[in-house]
């Protein structure tokens, strides 16, 4: 059709409007009627209206505000909330409507799925007469303003369903760093977990939301979201200026960490969390000087001295901390070399020694002094030490082990997890071929035994007192294990190692497991009923735990600071009870793993000169 | 006297005539209010082109500052009784223009506002359901905006004038820094 | 389609596609009106666009014209960049009038002087007195701020970890 | 913008009036001063920035997917041309591959789009002429686009659908069918459309001859679209550089070609037909699929630096993007270059002049200009 051929009208043309008359009304005449085109009336089922949110599923992880183009949400603390879980926060959304542009971002953003929108759109408001008119727009605002519960759930509208999950529409999977073969990795020490490629740092970095709920639940509270952002920009040396500011061991906390950050990750709500500490591995690894790239500058001393009892990652991170403020540090070390559990504790397929002496060098190099093979207390004495420093720092970790409290417990071949690990990684234990082994215990001690004795050559059973999924150690460890050949027993109570004169035979009894009533973990409970099976072994290991060790310090001081065998009370600076004694490490924590460690000494030092400023007040 | 006012502003509320002014982006949404599909004429309201005969001013969304002075200059020519109307989240709080420069942030401190409606932008059945409630507050003779404004002229007033009667520049430090070459 | 380019690097010009059907030309200030007058000859007639974008970090300003040819259907896209110091650039109104409504507009957003514009009066904004908004040092959350009286908390609420520093 | 008051030098001869912002015979919120003498206009004088809001300056302080929000609300009448252009551009810079089925969902999205935008640009013509049934009846039939959209996206105006690698959500059952149901029933109205408002002696009488813009005025000035193609330069950006699925369907560019205001009219209408023909290929043709592809999660959604100018094909004409990154989570500079800023802004001021007054709103209408694409 051109312009050219509109043809005219007829003149009867009007009367065809009368058929009109006939058909159904086109006006909807709300508010008498609604919309019936949709597969409900009125609005459409996936309305974008206001929002609605399951206060208890959801965790105050605080994205939807960040998305908010509008600014609309602020997070408010909400009391009168159950909180879903142990790193669940208290504060809950809250929706400006007056800023609020219905785009539905939060609801895509939001990892629990706890917030979505409903179909209820209709809300007007008008300001009283009686309102002064400079209160008027702040009452007005403040009308609009609500926190998003589940009042109108009933009525959902946009909701996240199926087809647009975090998994199906943002870049998701884990991805995980490579590793050995168990078969290949089984026989020798050497490291099997690869470090993360540039490219694949950056795009597990780029996983990230930025939350920062790990941060909350890492007992140092690193600058996760700052780092992982530097290495998403392929950036490593700026993230190793964000680690080193609260973690002097970067690569040693890549490579050993009990990561509970990972369990925090809002990202594994629906799939699997970030891998927080290989990427510190990374950036730590990809970083040659530590001091110069976080740009480190050193001051003079002081003139304060320090004594650092104990050679581990809470006095290394103690020292480091006290060495930038100025003071003047020594660590007492027993040992002939740095690093305590880490050094002594840890295999080195998990924590090859050279990667290990990296950071502690880098510590080192800022003029700390250090006396190895000096015991405190036997070497040098506490109370010396106590008069010629200003403050003491014990940083010692458990070296006492627990024992197994059975009969033949004496016998040869009978050890402690700590002792074989010592052997191990001093090089007096080389091979076991052909030994069979028992390791009692399921956590990462359990574990690292049970690996190292694999790779010398032995075969090996970890009996556990209740099932595989209550060991407390990292999931990641027991799954490695199990593929290294690792024989795991379920709900085996020790019962008696036999033999003559070293172990021959272990017996256990399987026990039953009864539910906790206060929700903790179920118990397993032997009675005369259970049955007993009794392996032969060469050796058994116990690895069930260890307490501390501070025999050096004299028994009033002791008391003084109310250790009362398992644990040091101290405050939040790490201060205990006796003026200038500060205390730190696996003594003076429940969690006893390397990262609380380094936060305790990094506290500690705060203490000290919170100490030390009070002191010169005084004076 | 009262009686005779309840009387007027029964008849008031049930024909009142809408400015036809655009303001912001709202505005999309008066089309289909206005004809066939929702056909607010059944309320008695039907558009207006000049604010001289008109009862409501629509401000739909966002002003932007050149636009607040006509909103203003038409405001004021309107006869009273006329009633305002904020149109979604751009009045109330500022709406997505939060951060910009040329929007203002809140509608009532430049001119008093009747009756606001949630929503970015709001359905046509929230702007029925908001005339409706109108049509009651002025019935009710609640609606009385005007009256705020010649009563509280000089603050409405002052506000208008900190944004429109600039004399010097907003962000005096920053200015000093960069002068232009 | 590809000669168009190749007769441009030929004028020792850095040109490159950015895309199937658009390709840039980087070309020093004082070139820029016979590249202009060039294309424009070459089929690129219709003129659709001046942009800029504020390089303040290197301290320069980049002009971006887009041109549109319908015979190639191509768009070339030219910049030249001037410095933020004194910014200042022949006006291009003598090649396309239209040219001028945007130079206006860039005057008033950049605060560019375009020599030869007779009509750089202000333009959407009225009774601005800041610095011209879309520069980058130019805070518009300020701005906004202090001119509606409201204050905005850019935390949301989210508090930052509680942390012994 | 003050008006001139009469003078007395020149006899009176000349006054300025506006027609704007509180005017119905102007599209949105934008005013032209006209310099009239008598009922002809003598001089024309643009007065744009009543919807300024500065959106380029705001899109530099926020994500590059938080944008998404804000875009569409540059062009009211149609948001989604400006989210696929957006998302096109970021796309390209990213090497996003986009599934096919997301990419039919854009084309039947756009073409949607494009009818209910034209729905509402011949309503404003019917305002202006005086003819309020076409009011009445494209209004209202609009509607019905705008129930289609908000059962798609969930909302009426502002769907906020497109995403980068694809679109929100999948299509949802039995929306296709229905789609196709108001297919019949627009091809059933549009004879009736045909009657009314192009049979019309009215609207013949005053768009008939009115504003005849020469194709080498229409390139000259930077004219894009319907109204470019009016003229008779047969260039459209879905034919000669086709995007998402453009080369995969069969459809014509109409011909009208006397550049007059009917002829602009007519072009959209026919392009109506066109865009009918293109969505019942989609129909047919979409195919299975994912409906998005993955994509960086939005804090960590980073464009490689570079710039890209990416364009649509809007129902005014050409709706570009350019964008610059720096590599960063924000753009470092999006300039929109919206379809109504070259005749807005300064082919009005030309095309205008000796004009009778009562035709300028006509004119304007005519164009189909949005002031919120200049304005930004």
């Amino acid at each position: 059709m051109g312009s050219q051929d509109i043809e005219k009208k007829n003149g009867f043309a009007p009367i065809v409007g009368l058929k009109y008359l006939f058909k159904k009304p086109h006006t909807v005449r709300y508010p008498k009627e609604d919309l019936e085109v949709f597969p409900i009336s009125g609005n459409s089922p996936n309305y974008r209206g206001f929002h609605t949110n399951d206060l208890e599923k959801c965790i105050g992880c605080g994205n939807c505000a960040r998305i908010c183009p509008t600014d609309a949400v602020t997070m408010v603390e909400s009391g009168d909330v159950k909180v879903a879980n142990k790193f669940a926060k208290i504060v809950r959304p809250v929706f400006d409507y007056g800023r609020c542009c219905f785009c539905a971002q939060c609801v895509d953003v939001c990892p629990t799925g706890s917030l979505q929108m409903s179909r209820d759109y209709i809300h007007s408001f008008h300001p009283d007469l009686s309102v002064p008119v400079a209160d008027e727009p702040e009452i007005v605002s403040k009308d609009f303003i609500w926190r998003a519960d589940k009042k109108r759930s009933e009525n959902p509208g946009y909701v996240r369903n199926e087809s647009n999950k975090f998994d199906k529409v943002i870049n998701f999977e884990r991805i995980e760093p490579k590793k050995t073969d168990p078969d290949k990795r089984k026989i020798s020490f050497s490291k099997y977990v690869q470090i993360y490629s540039k490219a694949e740092a950056s795009k597990e970095a780029s996983r990230c939301l930025g939350c920062g709920v790990c941060v909350e639940a890492c007992p140092n509270e690193l600058h996760i979201p700052e780092y992982i952002n530097a290495i998403s920009k392929q950036n490593p040396e700026e993230s190793l200026e964000w680690i080193y500011k609260r973690n002097p061991l970067p690569l040693i906390c890549g490579e050993v960490c009990t990561h509970q950050c990972e369990e925090a990750c809002v990202v594994g709500i629906q799939g699997e969390p970030l891998a927080i500490r290989w990427l510190k591995t990374f950036s730590a690894s990809n970083v040659d000087d530590y001091l110069k790239t976080s740009k480190i500058t050193l001051p003079k001393f002081n003139g304060k001295k320090l004594a650092a009892i104990g050679g581990g990652p809470a006095s290394l991170a103690f020292g480091y901390y006290a060495r930038l403020l100025g003071y003047d540090v020594t660590i007492y070390e027993a040992e002939e070399k740095l690093g305590g559990a880490l050094m002594w504790g840890i295999p080195v397929y998990r924590l090859p020694k050279d990667e290990m002496m990296k950071d502690i060098n880098a510590i080192l190099s800022t003029g700390i002094n250090v006396r190895l093979k000096t015991k405190v207390g036997k070497d040098v004495k506490f109370e010396d030490l106590m008069n010629s420093c200003d403050a003491v720092f014990v940083g010692v970790g458990n070296s006492k082990p627990m024992t197994l409290k059975i009969k033949g417990e004496e016998l040869e071949g009978v050890m402690q997890g700590l002792t074989f690990m010592h052997m191990v990684n001093d090089g007096s234990l080389k091979d076991l071929k052909g030994k069979k082994i028992v390791v009692v215990g399921g956590g990462n001690v359990a574990m690292d035994v049970a690996r190292s004795s694999v790779r010398l050559g032995a075969d090996v059973t970890i009996v556990y007192r209740r099932r595989i999924e209550d060991m407390p150690a990292d999931p990641e460890e027991i799954e490695d294990a199990r593929e290294e050949g690792v024989k795991i027993v379920e709900m085996g109570v020790p019962a008696e190692i036999k033999g003559e004169k070293s172990a021959q035979a272990f017996e256990y009894a399987v026990a039953s497991l009864v539910k906790d009533p206060s929700g903790g973990r179920p118990k397993p409970v032997v009675d005369e009923k259970s049955p007993h099976v009794t392996l032969s072994v060469d050796y058994v290991i116990a690895a069930i735990g260890q307490t501390p060790s501070i025999d050096f310090i004299p028994t009033d001081i002791q008391q003084k600071i109310g250790f009362d065998g398992r644990f040091v009370p101290v405050d939040e600076y790490g201060r205990t009870k006796f003026k200038g004694l500060f205390c730190g490490g696996d003594a003076s924590n429940s969690r006893q793993d390397i990262i609380s460690a380094i936060g305790s000494g990094m506290r500690a030092t705060k203490g000290v000169e919170l100490y030390l400023a009070k002191e010169e007040r005084n004076v | 006297m009262s009686e005779w006012t309840e009387i007027v502003d029964y008849f008031r509320g049930r024909s009142m005539w809408m400015l036809h002014y655009c303001t912001g982006c709202g505005a999309i949404e008066l089309p289909p209010t206005m004809t066939s599909r929702w056909d607010m004429e059944r309320f008695g309201i039907t558009p207006m082109a000049t604010p001289r005969q008109a009862d409501i001013l629509l401000i739909t969304g966002y002003l932007a500052i050149k636009t607040l002075k006509r909103v203003i200059y038409t405001y004021e020519q309107m006869q009273a009784p006329k009633w305002v109307l904020g149109f979604g989240s751009c009045t109330i709080n500022g709406g997505i223009y939060w951060d910009s420069y040329n929007v203002i942030e809140r509608l009532d401190k430049y001119i008093p506002v009747d009756i606001y409606i949630a929503g970015c932008m709001p359905r046509p059945e929230a702007i029925l359901d908001a005339f409706v409630k109108l049509k009651e507050m002025v019935q009710m003779g609640e609606a009385k905006g005007y009256e705020k404004y010649v009563k509280n002229y000089d603050w409405y007033k002052a506000n208008q004038d900190k944004v429109l009667k600039r004399t010097s520049p907003v962000l005096k430090e920053i200015e000093k820094v960069t002068k232009i070459g | 389609m590809a000669d168009i380019l190749d007769e441009i690097k030929s004028m020792d010009l850095k040109a490159s596609w950015l895309g199937d059907w658009e390709f840039e030309v980087l070309t020093p200030r004082d070139r820029l009106a016979s590249i202009l007058s060039y294309l424009k000859s070459k089929g690129f007639k219709a003129f659709m666009g001046l942009s800029c974008v504020d390089w303040i970090e290197e301290g320069n300003f980049e002009l971006v014209y887009i041109l549109q040819s319908y015979d190639l259907a191509l768009e070339a896209i030219v910049k030249t960049k001037i410095p933020r110091q004194r910014p200042v650039i022949e006006s291009m109104g003598t090649i396309w009038k239209l040219c001028e409504v945007y130079e206006r507009e860039m005057h008033e957003f950049f605060g560019i002087e375009f020599t030869g514009n007779p009509n750089l009066k202000p333009f959407f904004l009225e009774n601005w007195l800041d610095i011209p908004p879309l520069r980058k040092d130019f805070d518009t959350l300020a701005f906004s701020e202090e001119l509606f009286e409201f204050k905005e908390d850019e935390t949301h609420g989210i508090e930052s970890p509680k942390r012994i520093e | 913008m003050e008006l001139n008051p009469l003078k007395e030098s020149n006899d009176y001869k000349y006054y300025e009036l506006f027609i704007g912002p509180n005017h119905p015979g102007i599209e949105g919120n934008f005013s032209y001063v006209l310099k009239m003498k008598g009922h002809s206009v003598e001089e024309v004088t643009p007065d744009p920035g009543l919807l300024h809001r500065g959106f380029e300056k705001l899109m530099e302080r926020r994500l590059w997917t938080q944008n998404l929000a804000l875009i569409p609300r540059i062009c009211v009448p149609e948001p989604d041309i400006n989210e696929v252009a957006y998302c096109l551009g970021v796309e390209h810079m990213m090497g996003i591959e986009v599934p096919k089925r997301a990419q039919y969902i854009r084309v039947i999205v756009l073409e949607l789009a494009r009818m209910a935008s034209f729905l509402f640009g011949m309503s404003g013509l019917g305002g202006t002429t005086g003819h309020y049934t076409s009011v009445q009846w494209l209004i209202g039939d609009r509607d019905y686009i705008l129930d289609l959209f908000e059962w798609l996206t969930g909302a009426r105006v502002y769907h906020i659908y497109q995403y980068p690698g694809g679109v929100k959500n999948d299509l949802p059952d039995g929306w296709l069918d229905k789609l196709s149901d108001f297919l019949d029933y627009l091809e059933k109205r549009l004879p009736e459309y045909d009657k009314f408002i192009f049979q019309n002696p009215i609207i013949q009488k005053r768009t008939v001859g009115l504003g005849y813009i020469p194709a080498e005025d229409a390139i000259e000035n930077g004219l894009t679209g319907p109204n470019l193609r009016a003229s008779g330069v047969m260039y459209d950006i879905r034919k000669a550089q086709p995007y998402l699925v453009y080369n995969e369907v069969d459809f014509e560019i109409p011909k009208t070609g006397d550049g007059d205001a009917f002829s602009r009219v007519l072009q959209r209408r026919l392009e109506l037909s066109e865009s009918i023909k293109i969505l019942r290929q989609c129909i047919k043709q979409i195919p299975q699929g994912p409906h998005r592809t993955k994509v960086p999660n939005p804090f960590q959604f980073r464009v490689p630096k570079g710039s890209y100018y990416s364009k649509v094909e809007s129902s005014r004409g050409e709706f570009g993007y350019y964008i610059v990154s720096d590599g960063d989570v924000k753009p470092y500079r999006v300039y929109v270059r919206g379809p109504s800023y070259s005749i807005g802004l300064y082919y009005a001021t030309k095309a205008l002049v000796g004009m009778r007054i009562e035709d300028v709103p006509v004119w304007i209408h005519t164009t189909d200009m949005c002031p919120p694409d200049f304005d930004r």
